[in-house]
């Protein structure tokens, strides 16, 4: 019971997270916007975006060449070392090309 | 002396006359006004283009905007710039987005306006789809040119 | 694709609005317009200006400024330019120049405006009077600075 | 009789020029167009203004400062050494300052 308690507290504590697709990131993932637990042992962008192409062959497709895929958190370009925590906002998209 | 920099995003025209007359009004310190306007083209790798569609991310745009023009009126001794970029739906000839910058010093109003336009193609967050004449779409690639031409005011920075 | 030079000298202030549309009306092949509008300031080494005078050789002027443009669009792939220039007596604020460039690319577009006005500047038989507030007038003095703006579009050639 | 003869010629064949002056060079010559038999022996824009100094204080006031001084010869952009010639406009003035 002791460690049950625990992960469950830790699940809490996790939060939610709210991520963002654009562009051709939005039409291979099928969504603009899903909110989600913050996944347990998720800390940086590059984890989320493991965790992420697991869910799904949609969220596989979008992120099959992660080297062109660009993210902000909480609306500032973030590399995949950037930390992700509870209550976040996660975008990802393609290179900008706006102008 | 210089006023905060007029930032929007917007589905309707913008009025480029208006836009000078609105940077430059009841002043009299400006010596000139450097601009950039970008227009949809007809053509994209010699493929007609029937129309384009403007994607933006709302909650990061203004802010993005904002960081733009603040960093070329720390570079630059600007008197006041504005940055308008449209969204949605566009077809060739129309308008896409409008720079402006003024300053005492005609040198200083130009390159901030090359300034604004590399770095509005490079950091701000707008997606550009272009729709042919076949009725395929397909989403713009970044360029490395952009890209380049961005990185020459970071060397400088 | 490109369309002639409009080149114009005149006392009445131009519509800068009116010439970006001039310039695009009908077309959809133009990916960007560099623009640069020179106006009066209100000082001159930090002594008020009332007024400023322009005087130009009216037999040379358009001539000259024909042959700037010419050189602009032998340089650049530009689908268009517009250059107008006031003469007489122009108030602080008051627009003085206008230089307009179009192509496909926008870094085309910007160089050619800069280009324009650089030219102008040191090419076209333009000279500047300014009457101060204590009622002395002086005649501007052409500037090392203008000349080395000029010269870097030389190196180019 | 030969030698006047010749020299009546001369100076018929030399016809006129026109000459222009601009800003300052106006103000000081006090006149913005005159128009004037060829001088003889003038074939250059250095001679004619060598000319045109000995005309009086106001010109040579005007061209007291030669290497500020610009012309042009039909329209055109000429330097010291460009010909004059009958018919020609030559035109003085200051480096520009327009734009």
């Amino acid at each position: 019971m002791t460690d049950s308690a625990t992960i469950a507290e830790t699940e809490d504590a996790a939060g939610t997270i709210t991520v963002l697709y654009f562009a051709w990131l939005r039409e291979r993932t099928g969504t603009g916007e899903e909110t989600m637990n913050l996944p347990r042992g998720v800390r940086t962008v590059g984890a989320l975006i493991d965790w992420l192409i697991a869910r799904g062959p949609g969220h596989a497709a979008a992120f099959a060449s992660r080297q062109t895929v660009r993210c902000a958190v909480n609306q500032d370009f973030a590399g995949p070392e950037a930390p992700v925590g509870p209550g976040d906002e996660v975008a990802f998209f393609p290179p900008v090309t706006g102008g | 002396m210089s006023k905060p920099p007029t930032i929007r995003v917007q589905t309707e025209d913008f009025d480029i006359g208006a836009e000078f007359a609105a940077l430059g009004r009841g002043r009299t310190d400006i010596g000139g006004l450097g601009c950039f306007v970008g227009t949809v083209r007809d053509t994209a790798k010699g493929r007609l283009i029937v129309s384009m569609t403007l994607e933006h991310y709302p909650a990061m745009t203004e802010t993005a905007m904002a960081r733009i023009a603040a960093d070329a009126m720390q570079r630059w001794p600007l008197l006041g710039c504005t940055l308008i970029h449209r969204v949605g739906e566009l077809l060739p000839g129309d308008n896409i987005v409008l720079v402006l910058a003024a300053s005492a010093h005609r040198q200083a109003a130009l390159d901030a306006a090359g300034f604004l336009i590399d770095w509005l193609k490079t950091r701000a967050p707008f997606w550009k789809k272009e729709r042919f004449i076949d009725g395929e779409e397909a989403w713009v690639q970044a360029n490395a040119a952009d890209d380049e031409a961005a990185a020459k005011w970071a060397t400088g920075r």
